[in-house]
């Protein structure tokens, strides 16, 4: 359960047209994460799916029923929202026995439920905390206890992690993908967050300005984004990309190379060649920005922890050609 | 000395008040050196304003309007300065002589009359001679009931007779004394033992309240002397027993639509002995804390002169003039034909403060009990009254919560 | 920032103020005290400093305390659920998409600005008046005779008087604080299943319990010096005498001010006791 | 939620809200519209909701007989002087309890608010001899001082919950910038709250033109605010629904125009930071 | 100017001590960086040298004064906070005026200095917006700029970065090492990223409880940390942590080795071998987590992006045994 597809969907507020007609189709068992720029309508999507918004035009179907006109409660789904939207005055769980009791379940049952959830959760011991009392960690895990209680046919993330710092966001992230593996429920999850995306996802929808510019797995984007928005969305840091006389030389208005795909050496006999500007030493890499390569203001490239380059050195650069990605004046990938 | 002097005046908003603030052109016309300054307030406040600062010797006022129920008890006091040296001309004699000795203490005057008033029947000619009815000269309360009923036609916003219902010691209270009086009913036996259990107590108040039940307008309960001036003078109401110079007010075709059809007559009685009509002066002192006793006398000579009062007739008439203060004015051919003016001095001359009732009493007063609790007894009991009216207890169970107060304060003032 | 110099600073800085406030506690309450315990009747020139509790045994004794009491609580009891419930439901409307919405929210915010003699001056006169008022012409028109509120329902009628009054505070109170609820919480709770009625009862009105106890705190301080509204429409007759009325009319109508300062320390005794209940639960709204 | 909201439902709603607003608005209307009418008009029955003669005559005996702009100044003067002082005395007060709260700031608080408890009939002897022994019955500023004492509580209050809002850090920058404690105050604590203090203000402004207690007994002439200009006005004698219309007009006008035009500050001010 | 002593100083909260005695020396011209996990008085040792909270034993020295009792405007240092702190009703002027302003300088040098700083940071064009109408970076950069119109001793920053995205938090750091370079100041900077502190820092402070663990450069503690806690903390994945037969093989009580030195492969062969579990596919990289290998539960490896593992597939994992760090039973490293 839980295959959706939207049908020419469209979105306007007022007069400004969010979402032109879209179509998408996410499976049964999928993970789907919409990822694209700030304003670019996720969240909007999202919500169009959960019905808290009335699409303007187009169909959207649940397992094969329209639920286009069908209210949010409706619709079997669950949604976690970006700020958790925890109800502050009830227990945990009570938070999550909310949606049975809403469908009027008998209390055994409410109580059976939310302590399997509870101890999916490892929220077993803060039953009878208000969610005040948790860290935001925890908050995060009742606001899916509340959903996964429901058994809903797909699940609706809406930047979920965006509220909690690194180390907590790596561990949630992992937390969710094991929820996913052990459930095997539709997700649909939005975020900005790169590596989310790529870490998480089954199928990445990018999406600028309402308008997809690709359905992919997170290798295919990585691999073989189609065009440059997709090139310089995906992967950290964000690829080079050159035009110009190199450009040309590979028959394309636009080439593009991932830091991690040049390898820095002895300025002599290598392709390109620069002075390093700012070198940032992680322990594990170094990226350094090269400066004056006479391709681009600034290369970046990503080297060894140890390598003893330091600012102002002479570098030469080896691009792994096999690896340069080639764009048309258009932007969309030469293949 | 060169500097003006400022008399601070506080005064109730009633319409001779008001008629004397709007003349002071006068005043300061034949005294440069003296600033008025006016304190108009409701009533009650002006009450409790006026009695809050003599008490603390507060000093705000210089010129104090009260009443002939406060006089003797604040002379009493020390709180007041003498009048007994308003000029030469003033001529203190003309004074009527109930007035000149309910606002004096130990013969000495110490508040002059503005005006004084006792209270008697005003009622429509109009309807009267509609419905066939006369209305007697000295009419008792038998007839007065009878013509009441004849004449409510609540439908119509019709009632036959309006009285005071509203709680406080100068407004129901004052009423159904002299109801009681003339039943012969009184406040205290000669040993201050409340008397509000005796017979006479229930036959006068069962009297008032099945009246006002039968005839009276709606509300009545909360009705004083201006919501009672106002109906009639809207023409609701056939009958009303109240304050004599409301005759004036009834009568102004300014401000009354029933100007031209109000008759007079005395306060009824139910052959007993007594009328049911008060006495009553408002009238102005000098608090002994004053700062400004001497301006405060000349400004007192002015207001209460016989000059004040040619002066209101030649700019208001006649009939404005602040009656039942001074003789003089009832002597004058051009205010005799006024047409209450008659009945308003027969009816102050038959009321007698040191004889209320039938029954002797150990006080003064007729619609009031002149001793300091007064206040106190008259307001709470005043509102078991007003309960009553508005249908919330019995007469006798008004009487009996009453008699209960009265007994409670009596006591804890030492009387008993 | 705690450090010694600014706490010291602190210090310096709250004496104005608490000094000033415990004077203006201290000076006229030990006054009224001490005026409590004597036989103090200024119109007989009476002033005995000492006897004992007579006046409290008196003021509390007589039948008019309790009945007093009861009226207090009875009238500030029902102004308040009538404000806050009325408050929510208003809120709620003011909340909903309404064509000029400032204009409504002003005319419905006036009342708060009216002084409280003129209130019952318009309502006793305008209003109520059972020949003259709008009500009264209203019942004509419609064929009934008219109600006679202060004397028939006096104790009603001024509850309304106070309720119009002090209904826009708790409106625009209880409107600011459902406009900070979080939209999301709403739309969860539309997720999990529950009908308007539902959010109402489960998210709208917990969400305002502090807001709430908010308008109780403020209004109950206010109300229970009512004075002008019973003053001006009856006088504190026909049940409607209140605490403070009562002891109004002991210090002022029978210049007994003994018996009245005895009457208001128990007012004051018995308003902070009433206090300490809305203190603590404000205490904890406020901290949660 | 922002799915569209049908244009009838939101007629209705709108139809209901206006309604409401007038039902809760008619009071003041009518007496605006009778201040406007004869007295034989004002008794009318039934009443003329707008076609009767329009005539100023009211106003014109009310300020006859009373010098209405005295007492308009008496009120600015001693409901803004109070608000004023009492800003000035409560700014500290609540930097103090805002910024470094100590173990009893909660219960000074408390305290504070519960000193509004004290019944003023009951302590009107007291007042009232203090005022006589000071000399100051019947004086602006002493007006100023107790309408002042009076509100402490809630300025210091509605003060305290803003300046709870504002970081400390901020504060703490200024320090660090150089900034002692007065210049802290002046030109970053209460520059930021202003809105704060400017709603604060005009709660108080208001709270402090309608009392009406001890305005009206600790006045008579010099002091007397537009309290003690409506007390006279209070059932005179004869016809009086058109005059008491006009007084109270010319009582409330200016508090009701100003609480108009500063509605939106005074909403903010008005809820204490009980909703964030 | 500004070398920074403190000298056996201690601070309480009531009876928590929350910084046992300290001593810690800051040489002038330093870009020194506390680290900490959250709680561990890193913010309370930045306020204590401010002058924010009183010291409860102990003197700090600045520039060889004794500054202990000092109050914080006097003792010349500029301080830039989490929240930035900017004054939200004056200027971008205003603000980076005000301590010029309370120092009583006259307008016409507060203009110049305002303008200069402005120019450092490029925020020439914003001087009359109010801080309000300010992207997060660049209220940051007026933060910045208020504290170096003072010419401070040193400068404090408490988590400036936090409160800002990703990319943004990239960007502010390179400037503010630049500002360091261009300014040599002494800098003293609270963190909990890993990565401000690796690529900023001269010197990194590793705090523990009140207790500094290890102070050095950021190589030399990623190299060579002193202790578990400091390998544990520094790094990112974490370094795997192995007790048992293996580290007593190498003559420690626990060994540690980090997901970068340890290359997956063939499992015959291998010194230790294992199943995938889950891999993070970031593109560049892929974080293997190698259950089963009998070391530790979970070992987690950094591959390349391209590898071709899978979850469940068995793999074989070397380490580079010149990286193994060995640690005795007290925690401590063996040299
Ligand atoms: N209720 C609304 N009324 C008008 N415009 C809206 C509304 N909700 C969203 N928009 C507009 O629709 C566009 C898409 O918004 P949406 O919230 O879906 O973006 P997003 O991709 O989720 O962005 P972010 O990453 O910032 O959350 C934006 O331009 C936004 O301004
Ligand atoms: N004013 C205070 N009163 C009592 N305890 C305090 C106070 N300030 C800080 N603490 C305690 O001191 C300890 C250190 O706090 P500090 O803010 O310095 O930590 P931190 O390292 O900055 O943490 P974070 O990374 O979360 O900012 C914490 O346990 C904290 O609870
Ligand atoms: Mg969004
Ligand atoms: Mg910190």
């Amino acid at each position: 359960m839980g295959h959706i597809k939207l049908n020419q969907i469209t979105k306007s507020f007022g007069d400004v047209e969010v979402i032109p007609p879209l179509d998408l189709t996410i499976e049964n068992g999928e993970f789907a994460v919409f990822v694209g720029p700030s304003g670019c309508g996720k969240s909007t999507l999202l919500r169009l799916i959960a019905g808290l918004e009335d699409v303007s035009s187009g169909h959207i179907e649940i397992d094969g029923r329209d639920v286009t006109d069908v209210p949010p409660a409706k619709r079997g789904l669950a949604m976690v929202f970006q700020s958790y939207a925890l109800y502050p005055h009830m227990s945990v769980r009570k938070n999550i026995a909310f949606p049975l009791h809403m469908a009027g379940m008998d209390q055994a049952e409410q109580q059976r439920r939310v302590e399997r959830a509870a101890s999916v959760l490892n929220l077993t011991d803060y039953l009878d905390r208000r969610p005040g009392q948790l860290s935001g960690g925890q908050r995060q895990r009742v606001a899916i206890g509340r959903a996964i209680v429901r058994e809903p046919a797909a699940f609706l993330f809406d930047e979920p992690l965006s509220n909690l710092d690194a180390a907590l966001r790596h561990g949630m992230r992992m937390e969710i993908g094991e929820l996913h593996q052990s459930l095997s429920t539709t997700m649909i999850y939005v975020t900005h967050d790169q590596v989310e995306a790529m870490t998480m996802a089954d199928k990445i929808v990018v999406l600028r300005a309402g308008v997809i510019e690709q359905v992919g797995s997170p290798l295919d984007l990585y691999r073989e984004p189609r065009n440059l928005f997709v090139a310089g969305f995906i992967g950290s840091p964000t690829m080079n990309l050159i035009e110009g006389d190199e450009a040309r030389k590979h028959g394309a208005h636009t080439i593009g190379i991932r830091p991690e795909h040049i390898v820095p050496g002895d300025p002599d006999g290598a392709p390109w060649s620069g002075t390093v500007g700012l070198s940032e030493h992680l322990g594990s890499d170094t990226f350094l920005h090269v400066h004056g390569t006479g391709l681009t203001e600034s290369i970046t490239v990503r080297a060894d922890g140890e390598v003893p380059l330091r600012h102002g050195d002479r570098v030469g650069l080896t691009p792994n050609a096999e690896r340069i990605h080639r764009f048309d004046q258009a932007g969309l990938r030469i293949a | 000395d060169a500097h003006a002097t400022t008399v601070t005046i506080a005064t109730v908003n009633n319409g001779d008040m008001i008629r004397m603030q709007g003349l002071t052109d006068d005043f300061n016309e034949k005294h440069p050196d003296i600033t008025l300054e006016w304190v108009t307030l409701e009533e009650n406040i002006l009450r409790q304003r006026v009695t809050q600062d003599i008490a603390t010797n507060g000093g705000q006022f210089d010129v104090l309007t009260i009443g002939m129920y406060e006089t003797p008890i604040w002379a009493a006091q020390g709180w007041l300065v003498p009048l007994d040296d308003l000029g030469e001309d003033y001529d203190a004699d003309d004074i009527i002589p109930a007035m000149r000795a309910g606002l004096s203490y130990e013969g000495t005057l110490y508040a002059a009359p503005f005006y004084g008033e006792s209270s008697m029947v005003m009622y429509r000619t109009d309807l009267f001679d509609e419905a066939g009815l006369e209305m007697p000269r000295e009419p008792t309360w038998e007839q007065i009931a009878e013509f009441a009923r004849t004449l409510t036609d609540k439908d119509a916003e019709q009632y036959g007779i309006c009285l005071r219902g509203k709680a406080g010691w100068g407004e129901n209270m004052a009423f159904i004394t002299t109801v009681a009086n003339s039943f012969g009913a009184r406040w205290f036996d000669e040993e201050w033992n409340a008397q509000l259990d005796s017979p006479e107590w229930l036959e006068a108040v069962t009297f008032y309240n099945d009246l006002m039940a039968d005839a009276g307008p709606p509300g009545a309960a909360t009705n004083g002397f201006n919501e009672n001036l106002a109906l009639f003078q809207q023409g609701k109401c056939g009958m009303w027993i109240d304050a004599t110079v409301a005759a004036s007010f009834v009568t102004n075709p300014n401000d009354s639509e029933v100007a031209d059809s109000v008759g007079f007559a005395l306060a009824p009685d139910t052959g007993r002995g007594k009328r049911a009509n008060w006495l009553w002066a408002w009238a102005l002192a000098v608090p002994s804390g004053s700062d400004a006793t001497d301006a405060a006398k000349q400004f007192i000579a002015w207001a209460t002169s016989k000059d004040y009062l040619e002066l209101v007739a030649s700019t208001e008439g006649w009939s404005n003039v602040p009656p039942g203060s001074r003789t003089s004015l009832y002597k004058n051919p051009e205010y005799a034909q006024v047409p209450f003016a008659e009945m308003t001095l027969e009816s102050i001359n038959l009321a007698d403060p040191g004889n209320p009732t039938v029954d002797q009493v150990p006080y003064v007063g007729i619609q009031y009990v002149a001793i300091p609790e007064w206040q106190g007894i008259g307001t709470s009991a005043g509102q078991e009254f007003s309960n009553m009216l508005a249908g919330q207890q019995t007469p006798e169970e008004a009487l009996a919560r009453a008699q209960e107060l009265v007994n409670e304060e009596m006591e804890a003032a030492g009387y008993r | 920032m705690a450090t010694k110099a600014s706490k010291s600073a602190a210090r310096l800085m709250m004496a104005p103020a608490v000094t000033l406030l415990l004077g203006w506690m201290l000076v006229p309450l030990t006054m009224t005290l001490y005026f409590s315990f004597a036989d103090y009747r200024p119109l007989r020139a009476t002033f005995e400093p000492w006897i004992g509790f007579d006046n409290y045994v008196r003021f509390t004794s007589s039948s008019s305390f309790w009945d007093a009491v009861t009226t207090t609580l009875v009238m500030v009891g029902s102004i308040l659920a009538i404000t806050v419930v009325l408050g929510i439901l208003l809120a709620l409307l003011l909340d909903k998409p309404i064509f000029g919405q400032g204009i409504v929210r002003i005319l419905i915010i006036s009342p708060f600005f009216v002084m409280p003699t003129v209130s019952a001056l318009v309502w006793k006169n305008m209003m109520m008046d059972p020949v003259n008022g709008v009500f009264s012409h209203v019942s004509r028109f419609l064929g009934a005779t008219p109600h006679d509120f202060l004397t028939q329902t006096p104790l009603f009628s001024i509850i309304l008087i106070v309720s119009w009054q002090w209904l826009p505070f708790a409106t625009l109170i209880l409107l600011t604080a459902i406009q900070s609820l979080d939209g999301e919480q709403l739309e969860a709770a539309e997720m999990d299943g529950a009908p308007p009625l539902k959010r109402f009862w489960h998210i709208i009105l917990p969400h305002l319990a502090r807001a709430i106890t908010i308008v109780i705190l403020i209004q109950t301080i206010f109300l229970l010096a009512i004075f002008a509204e019973i003053f001006v429409t009856t006088q504190g007759s026909f049940g409607t005498r209140t605490l403070t009325y009562l002891v109004f009319q002991r210090v002022l109508e029978s210049q007994n001010v003994g018996l009245g300062s005895a009457g208001g320390i128990i007012a004051v005794i018995l308003a902070n006791i009433i206090a300490l209940f809305l203190m603590r639960a404000v205490g904890k709204n406020l901290d949660a | 939620m922002a799915r569209a909201v049908s244009t009838r439902t939101r007629f209705a709603w709108t139809a209901l809200a206006w309604t409401i607003a007038f039902l809760m608005f008619f009071p003041i209307l009518w007496t605006v519209l009778t201040s406007f009418k004869t007295e034989a008009e004002a008794i009318a029955s039934p009443p003329s909701v707008v076609a009767f003669d329009w005539t100023l005559e009211n106003y014109g005996v009310v300020q006859e007989r009373s010098d209405y702009m005295r007492y308009l100044w008496n009120s600015i003067i001693i409901a803004g002087g109070s608000t004023l002082l009492g800003i000035a005395v409560a700014i500290p007060a609540a930097w103090a309890m805002a910024f470094v709260p100590g173990r009893f700031t909660r219960d000074i608080l408390m305290w504070m608010l519960s000193t509004k408890m004290l019944p003023a009939v009951g302590v009107l002897y007291p007042i009232y001899l203090i005022c006589i022994e000071l000399g100051v019955l019947d004086n602006r500023a002493a007006l100023v001082v107790i309408l002042m004492l009076i509100n402490l509580p809630i300025i210091v209050w509605m003060l305290y919950t803003y300046f709870k809002e504002i970081p400390g850090e901020i504060l703490e920058a200024a320090r660090m910038d150089g900034a002692n404690l007065r210049s802290e105050i002046l030109y970053v604590l209460t520059p930021m709250a202003i809105p704060g203090i400017a709603s604060t203000i005009l709660l108080n402004f208001i709270l402090a033109w309608n009392e009406a207690f001890w305005t009206l007994n600790l006045t008579s002439v010099d002091a007397a605010p537009l309290t003690a200009f409506i007390a006279s006005y209070s059932s005179p004698e004869g016809l009086f629904f058109a005059k008491l219309s006009a007084a109270s007009t010319m009582a409330i006008a200016p508090i009701l125009i100003l609480g108009w035009f500063s509605q939106k500050q005074l909403v903010r001010g008005l809820t204490f930071g009980a909703v964030k």
